[in-house]
Order: structure tokens, then C-alpha cells, then sequence
């Protein structure tokens, strides 16, 4: 890409009409691990790679539970998707307290949009770094949006952001017309899937680098929900192990991780 | 991004053909869909001052170079065009800065931003004799969107409909300042804006944006289009209903209200229109609205939403390779389909216009391909 | 400690609430007039400040200048018409600077409504508007609370319905600048001689296109006459019984003294100081 | 709690004694204290299928019968009708307060629509701000439509932020008059359950017209409503009907006189 | 500000505004009102403007121009009514220049609402707005102390006004040509000067037509009989 002029600040255009620092923002979005989000009639899933910093450290805190109807998963700069949650967090309480009623995710996830466009027109601010899935249910269903720093928000079917997402898109792509119908636990098992094609090579999926979020509808109607859960550590065993490579190969790749 | 180096000993416009050579031949390399530019690097053009035309490709202006660009088309190339509008403007600092004019008396940055609406979907309003449709040629990015949701085509009052190319959310915020003034007009003057109404204040917020170097223009073109009652208006919340037989001394015979269509542009201008688009596919729209002769007013609202579909397809065709999705919406007069309100044109008429459509196009296709082909042959 | 001090509010309502009652603001108890002739307006006043039951000035100035061509009678609380009309004037001097054009009697009356209709009639200020500008001539009562009346002849005050008396038997429409000045003046003075709040002198002021004329005690119908006797004692009158000299030596036993010089040095001395 | 409007809010003289203005002498902003135009009771019913209210087309100022085509039932974006009993102005401020409220609530499409019972809940906590800032709308509301599963319902908020539910629910005059004819009716949720629209109506029509009867604030012209999941039947101009008068021709003085 | 020592209206209520007054505030102790005929609105009102028992002007013009052709009739407390007026005059006149339209009765209407509604606790104005614009004809709109707004065929207001509720409802007819309803209002007029103390001296009135602001004066020296002017 050519260095210019253009690409200082996010009040200032290029001559073709871009700007280049809300462009320069969506990278900081490909420098996070990646997480997948798919949605099928009943259920909205997310997945998220979790990296450490050292062999040491824990790992970074990749899906946050919004409410009991919906929870985000982030991949950019963790600390404005604090910010964003927390917005998010008022919004959807401030919701039950005057309606008595969970907050569509829609208007939810356009409230966030919004904020974030503004970021991208007053000069002394800057674009949120960071991208987001956001999963959820409301009365009409399970929904998967997607939050860019650009302010762009989009309802998907299933999307995945981050570091190699690309790959993991290929996958839902391919498997696009399986979600719809798919159960719950075969909705996780397409993300981890998804999630893994994205791995680097020398990577491989482990309870410990895995976070699965799911929410879903029980029957008809808000009434009877089955609320965010956030899944971590041993509670992602059962589904990382259906996803490990084959039978056999299991036992060594799982050695390899350990070692 | 693709960029093309473009030999610096080409001249415009006889050398076309070569240029179009080579756009065929990326696209035989299938990077279709990627944004092709031609960089041609301190090359002097001998017209300087051709005029664009239609569905012409952006020029990119990296650091002292002058550039151009254009659409290889399944017409001829002779469609495209060349100029480098900008060439005055790039390296003399002038176009870095929102609210700074230029020695010749211009805002680049408003200029540039006009640039985000030429690279958006098309979008378009008809001003029919009873309502006003409002359609949108929605390009389809990835194939993991949902498919008909994310609406771009916004209520900002019950009455009026707003819609936007360009940056998608600066749309969203164009919106969201609409309703805000819909609203506080409501409050008010306890009565529903009127579409001009709206577009003036619209366009008054769109012009601060022009004024300070601490923001920048919106990056989009905003259609807004709507229905003022053409009956007498209650105060919203009042009570009592006046005399049973109505008021006295009317002045018989005259009309009021309608339908209202207005697009509000970077600068703040706005205008009202008959048939309104912007967008990507802008050029075409146009010359397709003009055809109707919408100013004769005679193009009911159920033809309107026909021809709106048809325009967005035939607009569409000059950007083939990506797939879209039609939304639309309408605004019918109070005892039309929508009584008045914005609301979704309903899914079994707007399956029934995009029949007519890709009909209408498939018929213009055959007739033109026979064209195309022998000229493609030359 | 920082902000603002309410102790003296806290201690007044205490001490109100133990029926101690407020002290009265000094009250022009008052009758003022207007009225307009072909070609001008005249208003006059009285000249009598009360306190209370007390006369607090026989004969103190009831007809505020706004502006050369503007004048204004007050009726009300003293320091409020006295600070309204000259806070307006100097408004109305400053517009008039910034337009460039003669003030009107309509803006004068416009600012004196806003100003009091903001204060909702806590500044007492009842006032009779009369002037002459190039739209012609304007007479107003603004009240205290803000309200405004247009009419040909006015009163205003505790004596006002005194004088309307008068107005309303006598007035009548396109009168001479004499005949004007003469009933308003009769006006005055039925206040003057019915009113208890009212008394002293009539003044006058008579503004027409050309010029103002004041006439500062018009009519003085309550002049003190001469006494016929005086009522002085001569000197010597009260007897000495005995009489005793301290000289300043003998005093010095008790305090020091000193020479301060003449009361004028000291006041010139205060002088350096200004 | 009193009927009239005038006496909504305030400790009971009889209990506490006559308030004594003068301690506010010197007191505290003052916020209005009383209204001033005001509509009497507003009476509503549930049934199997829904709900309905009425209220009179009154509105008085003081003993003085005002404005007589008052209506007084608003409607809320075709699913729910609130009544207002009380003060006027506060009724006109409200019934603008839902119409934003109703514009926003359209901005995403048809799908998110309050229910009822999530209307019910803003307007208390309206009321209730209002009241806590001591600046008090003053009206008392009945929010009749459905509830978010599609059932019937009627609940109340007054001007203290106060609320609470009920088969039946009368306000002002109303509460003394017409709710033991209601509840009659009506007992219990199962009772109510059991109603047909015809037997509801029926129920709220005669209960008008004992108010009208004995109601010194009352008009002869009224409005119901019949809610229902198919929409709302609003009818603003009935007037009451059969009212029993002809028995007057029986009564000569008021003991023993014959003629 | 002085409270009164009840909460509760006055048993007929009508004599609020007295309550309401501050302390020597001067009061339009009023008849007025307003009518739709069948050509326009016609505004009506007595002159007398009282500070206690005492007339303070007796030929009070309580028919206020706030564009041109709508206009008010004011009672309760003068100076809130007149700055109320004041500043709708001045929106009104804003609202045409900035939207290059004249404003309409309802504009007016709802302007005057909402400064009585959100000033209630400090207001004491009982307003009837009436006017014609090309649209919607004459139109009357009445705005009674708590700020409530109503669209009446006709409007009556002030103290006098109780005492020709039944005069106005069994006189009242709609469709009326301009004379029968100048001497409606008239004859109303004159039965509420009659009866109330508050009211009296002329009879005003403004008519309001295509054909712009007519006025009329009635005298009560030729038993409001003659047309003055």
C-alpha cells in the first residue's frame, strides 16, 4: 500500500473517498485471535481461540455475557471491547429496568454502531480497534450480528474475525446450509471446526485455548430461553475432543499440546 | 487492490484499446471483484479535461503520481473515461483539510467525500402521483449475511423513509440525526415534519460538517422521501374535534401535502426531485428515470414500484460481478396501501417487480449481447 | 468557607416568625399621571416620600429621565422605580448608541415589562411610560408584575384613583399642551389633597416633538407659610445657678491630651487619601 | 383514597388534620399541587379473549362540566389501549409521551412492538419519577392489551408511581361504584377467564351507567374499547342506553305526602 | 409568591383564577370568546382589566394579534398573559421566516400549550387561540389553566364565561353567516357583562376571514347596538 498524506487522522478522506485510518482500525482487528460465530433456528454459538502471553500467563478473556439473552465475543483491542461491553451491559439492563423487556439485539448492536461512527468523524478521536460478534435471542429468534470499527454493523448467518479468519470463513461458507437446522451441540461442533482451520500451523485446539458461548430458544416464545453460557477450561472438553483429528490421532496431537 | 502500472509513453484517448487489453487480461486472472486501479505513474495527459462518464472507475492519486482508473465494461471501452479531476488539488496540501478552501475556491475533502457515494450501491427515489417508492441495490459482500436482513432503507418518522449511499455508517448516522429532527419538530410544533422540512434541516447539518477541520463530510448521499398528509392536521395529543360540519372559510380547491422526495448530497445542497439516485450506479439510474417522465406526475405508485426494481437491476448490470439484494420500501397517500406510513413494500409485490425486472433485462441482454459480441470481436 | 451566606435569611424568618414583623421599604405612596395632547404628552407627579406614617421627603423627584425625549413617573417602592427607570435608560441609551436612531417609547416599555415580568412583581415598580419619538407619541402604565396598558390618559399609585376622578369628568380628546398640563395638574393635586400617601408639589414634565420642558414644582399648593410668631427664646432666658472652670492642666491628671490641630487639617489631611 | 382528583396524593385531613400552607411560606420550588381540568373514573374488564375499558367523554373544571368530547382513551400502536382518569394536560402530555414512543418503537420494523404489560411497566416508572422529583403527573392510568405469551392484561399506575393488577380495575368514582359490579362478574383470573366479550361489554356498559347515576362528575357519552390479539374495536362516541328514570313519577315529597 | 391556604378548588371551580393571583397582580377579570362561522372564526371580549374591585383600564383590548390572522383572546392574570402572547408573537414570526410559510392555527396552538403546560406552576392564563389560514379554515382552540388543549367549535372563557354556559348552548349553531354570529357573540357578551362583576365596558371583536383581521367595537352607551369605527 502506498504512504500518504491521507491516513493521519479519521476526519480526512483519501481522493477516492477512503479513510484510511478506519481501514488502518480493521487491522488491528486481524492482530486478534480469532472467533467464530454461527446461528441455526434454535441457537446463536460463539467460539473464540484464546492466546496467552507466555507459557505462564493465562489466557485473555475473548466472550463476554451481555445479559441473559446475549453475550459478544471480541477480537482487536480487548480494552475497547470492555468499553463497548459495558455500554452494552447499561443499555441492555436499563432495558429491563424501563420495559421489562430483554432488548431486541438489533437496536442493541446498532447503539454500538452508532457510537462507533462517531469515533470515526470528530478529529481527536479514533476508531475502536477492536471487531465483534454478537449472539444472542430475542422474540424473534437467535441472531448473530457483527461489529466493525468502522461503525458497520451486519447481521450474518455465521462470521468468523481475527487472525486467519479467512480460513474459518471458507469452512462456513462451505457449510452454510447445515446451520440452519443444526442442533446445539452440532452448532458448537461447526464453530470449533471453523475455529480450527484458522489455527496456525504449529496450533492446535486445547480446553485451555477455547471459549464456547451458547444461547438458544427452548420452544416458542421469549418466555422459555436458554440463557448466555460461557464455556471454559473442562466444560469445552466434550466438544474440543469431538473436533480433535481422528480417533487415533487424538492421543498425540493431545501430547503434543502437553508437552 | 490490483494495481496497474500503466507505461508512462500512453497517451488518452487513442491508446484506450491497449488499456482495455490489459484490464482483460487480470480479469482472465480472476481477480474479479477486486478493485482494479490503473497507477499512471508522472505521465502528462493530453486531455486533461475530458469529462467522465458513466460507471468510470475512480482514479487513485498515490503521492505525486497522477492517476486514473476505469471500469473495463462488457460495452467498449469507449464508455470509460479519463480525467484526473483532482490533479490540481494532490500535493498542494489544500485537500487535507475539512473546511479549507483552495486557491480556486473549492472543498476537496467534500469533494473527496462525494467519492465514498460514487463507490455505494445505488440508490434510488421515484415521486409517484400517489406516494413515493424508495429502493436500494444492497451489493452482497459475503456470502455469511443474512440474507434480507440488515435493511438500509431506515423510518424516520411514520411518515417518511430515508435511505443512503456511500459509507454505511455515516447513513446510520444521517438517520439517526433525521429522526432526532422528526422528532424535535414533532415536539415542538406538536405536528409531523413535513419531507422538505426535513430535508432542509438535514441539509443544514450536513453543511456544518463541511465547516470545521474537526470533523470531516459525511460520506454519503441521503435520499429522503415521504408522505405530508394531505388532510387537516390534528395537534398531536389534542382533544375536541371543532365544529361537526368542519371549519368555516376554506379556501376550496387548492391541494395540500403529498408526496415529497429530496436528496441531500456532502455539501448540505439539497434539492427536491421527481426520480432521485445516487450511487455507484447513479449515471444509469438517471438516464433511466428520465425516461419516465415522472414530472408529468402520472406514474402511479404501484408502476413506480416496478420501474424502481428495474432500475436498480439495469443499474446493477454495469456491476454484474457482485450479487445484491433489492430492498424497497414505499410511502402511499392515506387511503393508498400504506395509509400514509413507510413501511417494507410487501414481499409477493416485490418479488413480482424483480420478476419484471431480471425479465426486462434478460430481453435488453439478448438484444445488446448480439451487439456486444461483434464489437467485442474487432 | 467558600459560597454563599444565608444566616441573615435564617435569622430574619426567625425572628419574622416570633412576630417581629419586616421592615417597610420606603414607599413613594404616590400619584402620578399621563396624559396626551395634539402634539405631545404631559405626566405628572407628586412629590411626596412616605415611610410608613412618616414623610420621609416633602418634596423628592417622582419623574425618572430615560432618555431626552422619554420620561418616566414612578409609583411604587422608591429604590425600585429609581433603579428600574435608570437601569432601562442606560439600556435604552446603549440600544439607541447601536442602532443608531432615537429610542422609542414602545422599546422602553417593552425592556420595563420584561425586566419586571422576570422579577414577578418583586420589584415594586408601578410606572407611567410617556414620550415622543419619530413613530409619534406613546403614554403606557407598566405594572409590576409586568403588565402593560396603551391608553390616551393614566394614574397610577395610591392616589390614582383619585386623580382618574378627575381624568374622567375633565378629559377630553385632541386638548391644547395648556389644557393638558392643567388637568394633569388638577389630577396631582386631587391626589395631593386626597390621598394621604400623596402630598407637597406638582411636577410636571411636557415632552412634545420639539423638546422637554420639567417643570419642577409647578404647582407648590402646600408651601409653608411664614409664622407669624417666633418662637425663639432670647438669650439668657434659662437662669445660672453657679458656674465652675476645669482648666486643661487639671483634666491632664486624668487622661492625656493632645493637640490634634483645626477640624480642617484633618479633613485635608483625609483628602490626600483621594 | 378519595374520588376526586383534587384529593389524590394528599395525607387524609381527617387523619392528619388540614395541612397548614404556611410552613411553606419560604419553602421550596413549588411544583403544581392541583389540577385543574379533569376526567373521572375509567373502568376495564378482562375476558377470555382480552380486555375491555371504558371511560366517560367528560372533562370537568371544578363542579363545572367543561369540555364534553373528551376522549380519553388513547390507543398504542394497535395493541394496547391506556385510559386516563385525572388531569388533562398530564393525559395530553402522556398521550405524546406513547406517540414518540411509538415512532421509536417503529424505526426497526414491525417486529419489536411493546406489549401491553412492557408498556405498563414505563409508564410506572414515569409516574414514579415524576412523583419522586415532586412534580407529579396526575392522572391515574389503566393499561389494558396482552401480555408478552398473548394472555389478557389490565393493570393500573397512578400519579404516585403506585401499581397493581387485577380481573377488574376502576378508577376515581369508579373504585367505590363500579368495581363490586365488576368483580361480580369477575372474581378471579379463572372467573374472568371464563367471560365472553358480549358478557364483558355488558358488564362495563351497566357499571357506566350506575356512575352516571350517582357520579356528580360524570357524562352520559363514553368510550370503550374491546382489546383483543386481532386488534382493538375503539368506539368513541356511545351513549349510555335503557337508563331507568320513569320511577321518578312514583315519588311525591319525601314522607307522608300523597299528591 | 403567596400560596392560598386550600389545595382544593373553589366549589365551582371557575373562580380559580382569583386564587391564583399574586398579591396586586393585575387581572383580566374577563369575558371572552371565540367562534367558528361559516367564513372564518370571529374573537370576542369584554374591556375591563380590574386590580381588586378597582377598574384599572376600562377599555382594555384583550384581542391579541400573534400573526395575521391568528390571533388570542387573554384572561386571567395580565402580565402573564401579555408575556405569554409576546413570545408567541415572536415564535410565530420566526416560524414564517425560517420556513417560509405563514404558521398555522395549530402551529399557534400547540406553542401556546406548551408554554402553559410547562409553566403552569407560575402561570395564571386562561387562553382562547383562533385563527384562519387557506388550509384549514378558522379554527378555535382553547387552553384553560392547567394547560390542557381542546379543539372547540366554539370557546367561552374567563370569569364571565359561567354565566352564559346556557345562553351559548341553546343559542349556538353551526354554519352560521357573519352577522347571525357577530350578534351571537355579542349577546353573549352582553349577558356575561351583565351578570359579572369582573366583566364590562366595550364589547371587541375580530373577525377573521380570507379577507384578513376585521375589527369591531360596540359601545355600552348605545346598548352595544351601533358598530363603532
Amino acid at each position: 500500500m502506498f504512504r500518504n498524506n491521507y491516513d493521519n487522522d479519521s476526519v480526512t478522506f483519501s481522493p477516492q473517498g477512503r479513510i484510511f485510518q478506519v481501514e488502518y482500525a480493521s487491522e488491528a482487528v486481524k492482530q486478534g485471535s480469532v472467533v467464530v460465530g454461527l446461528v441455526s433456528k434454535t441457537h446463536a454459538v460463539l467460539v473464540a481461540l484464546k492466546r496467552n502471553a507466555e507459557e505462564l500467563s493465562s489466557y485473555q478473556k475473548k466472550v463476554i455475557a451481555i445479559d441473559e439473552h446475549l453475550g459478544l465475543a471480541l477480537a482487536g483491542l480487548a480494552s475497547d471491547a470492555r468499553v463497548l461491553s459495558n455500554f452494552m451491559k447499561q443499555q441492555s439492563l436499563s432495558s429491563r429496568l424501563t420495559y421489562g423487556r430483554a432488548i431486541p439485539l438489533s437496536r442493541l448492536v446498532n447503539s454500538i454502531g452508532d457510537r462507533a461512527q462517531t469515533n470515526t468523524q470528530h478529529y481527536g478521536k479514533r476508531p475502536y480497534g477492536v471487531g465483534l460478534l454478537v449472539a444472542g435471542v430475542d422474540e424473534t429468534g437467535p441472531h448473530l450480528f457483527e461489529f466493525q470499527p468502522s461503525g458497520m454493523t451486519q447481521e450474518m448467518v455465521a462470521c468468523a474475525i481475527g487472525a486467519r479468519s479467512q480460513m474459518a470463513r471458507t469452512y462456513l461458507e462451505r457449510n452454510l446450509d447445515k446451520f440452519a437446522d443444526a442442533g446445539r451441540e452440532e452448532l458448537v461442533v461447526h464453530g470449533l471446526k471453523a475455529l480450527k482451520e484458522s489455527l496456525a500451523q504449529d496450533k492446535e485446539l486445547t480446553v485451555e485455548n477455547c471459549s464456547v458461548g451458547v444461547v438458544g430458544v427452548r420452544g416458542e416464545g421469549m418466555k422459555a430461553i436458554e440463557g448466555f453460557k460461557l464455556f471454559d477450561g473442562q466444560d469445552v472438553k466434550q466438544w474440543v475432543d469431538m473436533v480433535a483429528e481422528g480417533a487415533e490421532e487424538t492421543a498425540e496431537e493431545g501430547m503434543d499440546v502437553d508437552s | 487492490m490490483v494495481f496497474v502500472q500503466v507505461s508512462p509513453r500512453l497517451r488518452f484517448p487513442s491508446k484506450f484499446p491497449k488499456l482495455s487489453f490489459s484490464v482483460k487480461q487480470f480479469e482472465a486472472n480472476h481477480v474479479t471483484g477486486a478493485d482494479l486501479y490503473f497507477v499512471a505513474s508522472g505521465i502528462q495527459f493530453g486531455h486533461a479535461n475530458q469529462t467522465r462518464a458513466s460507471g468510470a472507475w475512480r482514479a487513485q492519486a498515490p503521492d505525486g503520481c497522477q492517476t486514473i482508473g476505469f471500469k473495463p465494461s462488457h460495452h467498449s471501452i469507449t464508455s470509460t473515461v479519463v480525467p484526473n479531476t483532482f490533479s490540481t488539488s494532490i500535493g498542494t496540501g489544500y485537500d487535507l483539510t475539512n473546511s479549507v478552501f483552495s486557491p480556486d475556491g473549492r472543498n476537496f475533502q467534500v469533494e473527496y467525500a462525494v467519492k465514498a457515494v460514487e463507490n455505494g450501491g445505488t440508490s434510488i427515489g421515484i415521486r409517484c402521483k400517489d406516494g413515493v417508492v424508495l429502493a436500494v441495490e444492497k451489493v452482497i459482500s459475503s456470502k455469511l449475511l443474512k440474507a434480507g436482513a440488515n435493511k438500509r432503507i431506515a423510518t424516520v418518522d411514520r411518515h417518511i423513509g430515508a435511505v443512503s449511499s456511500g459509507l454505511v455508517p455515516d447513513g446510520r448516522h444521517f438517520v439517526s440525526r433525521a429522526r432526532d429532527e422528526a422528532s424535535s419538530w414533532r415536539s415542538t410544533y406538536k405536528t409531523p415534519i413535513t419531507v422538505k422540512d426535513l430535508a432542509s434541516r438535514m441539509g443544514g447539518y450536513l453543511q456544518a460538517y463541511t465547516l470545521y477541520s474537526s470533523v470531516r463530510p459525511f460520506g454519503i448521499t441521503g435520499i429522503v422521501a415521504g408522505w405530508d398528509s394531505e388532510l387537516e392536521l390534528p395537534v398531536d395529543g389534542q382533544v375536541g374535534s371543532g365544529p361537526k360540519i368542519g371549519s368555516g372559510g376554506k379556501v376550496e380547491g387548492k391541494k395540500y401535502g403529498g408526496p415529497g422526495l429530496f436528496m441531500i448530497e456532502p455539501s448540505g445542497q439539497y434539492w427536491g426531485y421527481y426520480g432521485a439516485a445516487t450511487g455507484k450506479g447513479r449515471q444509469t439510474a438517471k438516464a433511466e428515470l428520465e425516461k419516465l417522465d415522472l414530472a408529468a406526475g402520472k406514474l402511479s405508485l404501484q408502476d413506480g414500484v416496478k420501474e424502481a426494481a428495474r432500475i436498480i437491476y439495469v443499474a446493477h448490470a454495469d456491476n454484474k460481478d457482485k450479487e445484491f439484494e433489492l430492498e424497497m420500501t414505499w410511502i402511499s397517500s392515506l387511503d393508498g396501501p400504506t395509509k400514509g406510513r413507510h413501511e417494507e413494500v410487501p414481499k409477493d409485490i416485490l418479488e413480482e417487480a424483480e420478476k419484471l425486472a431480471k425479465k426486462h433485462l434478460d430481453d435488453d441482454d439478448d438484444e445488446e449481447e448480439t451487439k456486444e459480441d461483434d464489437k467485442m470481436e474487432e | 468557607m467558600p459560597g454563599f451566606d444565608f444566616s441573615n435569611h435564617t435569622r430574619n424568618a426567625a425572628l419574622h416568625a416570633r412576630g417581629v414583623p419586616l421592615p417597610k421599604a420606603t414607599s413613594t405612596g404616590t400619584t402620578i399621571v399621563g396624559c396626551i395632547f395634539d402634539g405631545g404628552v404631559v405626566i405628572a407627579a407628586d412629590t411626596r416620600a412616605t415611610s410608613g406614617p412618616i414623610v420621609a421627603d416633602k418634596n423628592c423627584e417622582k419623574l425618572h429621565y430615560i432618555a431626552p425625549q422619554i420620561w418616566c413617573a414612578g409609583a411604587g417602592t422608591a429604590a425600585d422605580t429609581e433603579f428600574t427607570t435608570a437601569l432601562i435608560s442606560s439600556q435604552l441609551e446603549l440600544h439607541s448608541l447601536s442602532t443608531g436612531r432615537k429610542p422609542r417609547v414602545v422599546t422602553c416599555m417593552t425592556m420595563l415589562k420584561q425586566h419586571l415580568f422576570r422579577y414577578q412583581g418583586h420589584i415594586g415598580a408601578y410606572l407611567v411610560v410617556a414620550g415622543v419619538d419619530p413613530t409619534g407619541v406613546g403614554l403606557f402604565t407598566v405594572h409590576a408584575h409586568g403588565s402593560t396598558d396603551k391608553l390616551p390618559y393614566v394614574t397610577m399609585g395610591s392616589g390614582s384613583l383619585a386623580a382618574m376622578s378627575v381624568f374622567e369628568t375633565q378629559w377630553k380628546s385632541k386638548m391644547t399642551e395648556q389644557e393638558a398640563v392643567t388637568l394633569a395638574s388638577n389630577a396631582i393635586q386631587a391626589g395631593i389633597f386626597n390621598d394621604l400617601g400623596s402630598g407637597s408639589n406638582v411636577d410636571v414634565a411636557i415632552i412634545t416633538k420639539e423638546k422637554t420642558t420639567l417643570k419642577r414644582g409647578y404647582v407648590k399648593p402646600n408651601e409653608r407659610s411664614k409664622k407669624q410668631k417666633s418662637y425663639v427664646f432670647k438669650r439668657g432666658t434659662t437662669a445660672v445657678l453657679n458656674e465652675k472652670i476645669i482648666t486643661r492642666e487639671e483634666i491632664s491628671k486624668y487622661v492625656t491630651v493632645t493637640e490634634l490641630g483645626t477640624e480642617t487639617t484633618l479633613g485635608e489631611k483625609m483628602d490626600l487619601d483621594v | 383514597m378519595n374520588h376526586l382528583p383534587q384529593a389524590w396524593g394528599r395525607p387524609r385531613d381527617d387523619v392528619y388534620g388540614a395541612y397548614d400552607h404556611a410552613y411553606l411560606q419560604n419553602g421550596p420550588k413549588q411544583h403544581t399541587q392541583s389540577p385543574a381540568v379533569t376526567g373521572t373514573s375509567v373502568l376495564a374488564l378482562k375476558f377470555k379473549d382480552g380486555v375491555v375499558i371504558a371511560a366517560d367523554n367528560l372533562a370537568s373544571y371544578g363542579s363545572l362540566a367543561r369540555f364534553t368530547d373528551v376522549k380519553r382513551l388513547r390507543k398504542f400502536a394497535d395493541t394496547t389501549v391506556v385510559g386516563f382518569g385525572g388531569d388533562v394536560s398530564d393525559m395530553q402530555y402522556l398521550d405524546r409521551l406513547l406517540n414518540s414512543l411509538d415512532i421509536e418503537e417503529a424505526y426497526g420494523g414491525s417486529s419489536h412492538t411493546l406489549n401491553a404489560q412492557n408498556l405498563h411497566t414505563y409508564l410506572s416508572k414515569v409516574m414514579y419519577k415524576r412523583r419522586s422529583e415532586f412534580n407529579p403527573l396526575w392522572n391515574q392510568l389503566l393499561v389494558a392489551g396482552l401480555d408478552g405469551e398473548g394472555k389478557p392484561f389490565l393493570a393500573s399506575a397512578d400519579l404516585l408511581g403506585t401499581t397493581f393488577s387485577s380481573p377488574s380495575l376502576a378508577t376515581g368514582f369508579g373504585a367505590h361504584l363500579a368495581q363490586p359490579l365488576l368483580r361480580k362478574v369477575a372474581f378471579d383470573e379463572e372467573a374472568a377467564a371464563k367471560l365472553t366479550v358480549e358478557e364483558a361489554v355488558e358488564a362495563i356498559k351497566e357499571s357506566m351507567k350506575v356512575l352516571f347515576y350517582r357520579d356528580a362528575r360524570s357524562l352520559d357519552k363514553y368510550s370503550i374499547a374491546v382489546v383483543t390479539k386481532d386488534g382493538i374495536d375503539l368506539k368513541q362516541d356511545e351513549k349510555l342506553e335503557k337508563q331507568s328514570w320513569a320511577f321518578a313519577d312514583q315519588i311525591r315529597g319525601y314522607g307522608t305526602q300523597i299528591n | 409568591m403567596e400560596f392560598g391556604n386550600s389545595g382544593m378548588l373553589n366549589e365551582d371551580g371557575i373562580h380559580v383564577d382569583m386564587d391564583r393571583l399574586k398579591k396586586g397582580e393585575v387581572n383580566l377579570g374577563t369575558s371572552i370568546m371565540a367562534i367558528n362561522f361559516k367564513d372564518g372564526v370571529i374573537l370576542g371580549a369584554d374591556s375591563r382589566t380590574t386590580t381588586g374591585a378597582y377598574i384599572a383600564n376600562r377599555v382594555t383590548d384583550k384581542l391579541t394579534q400573534v400573526h395575521d390572522t391568528i390571533w388570542c383572546c387573554r384572561s386571567g392574570s395580565a402580565a402573564d398573559t401579555q408575556a405569554v402572547a409576546d413570545i408567541v408573537h415572536y415564535q410565530l414570526g420566526m416560524y414564517a421566516i425560517q420556513n417560509g410559510r405563514p404558521p398555522t392555527t395549530q402551529t399557534a396552538a400547540a406553542m401556546f400549550q406548551e408554554l402553559c403546560y410547562e409553566n403552569k406552576d407560575r402561570l395564571s392564563a386562561g387562553l382562547i387561540i383562533a385563527g384562519w389560514d387557506e388550509r384549514h379554515g378558522g379554527q378555535v382552540y382553547s387552553i384553560p389553566l392547567g394547560g390542557s388543549l381542546h379543539k372547540q367549535s366554539y370557546a367561552i372563557g374567563g370569569s364571565g364565561s359561567t354565566y352564559i354556559y346556557g345562553y351559548c348552548d341553546a343559542n349556538w349553531k353551526e354554519g352560521m353567516d357573519e352577522e347571525t354570529a357577530v350578534n351571537f357573540v355579542k349577546g353573549a357578551l352582553q349577558e356575561a357583562i351583565k351578570w359579572d362583576g369582573s366583566s364590562g365596558g366595550v364589547i371587541r371583536m375580530v373577525v377573521l376571514t380570507k379577507k384578513g383581521a376585521n375589527r369591531h367595537l360596540y359601545l355600552p352607551d348605545t346598548d352595544y347596538t351601533v358598530r363603532h369605527e
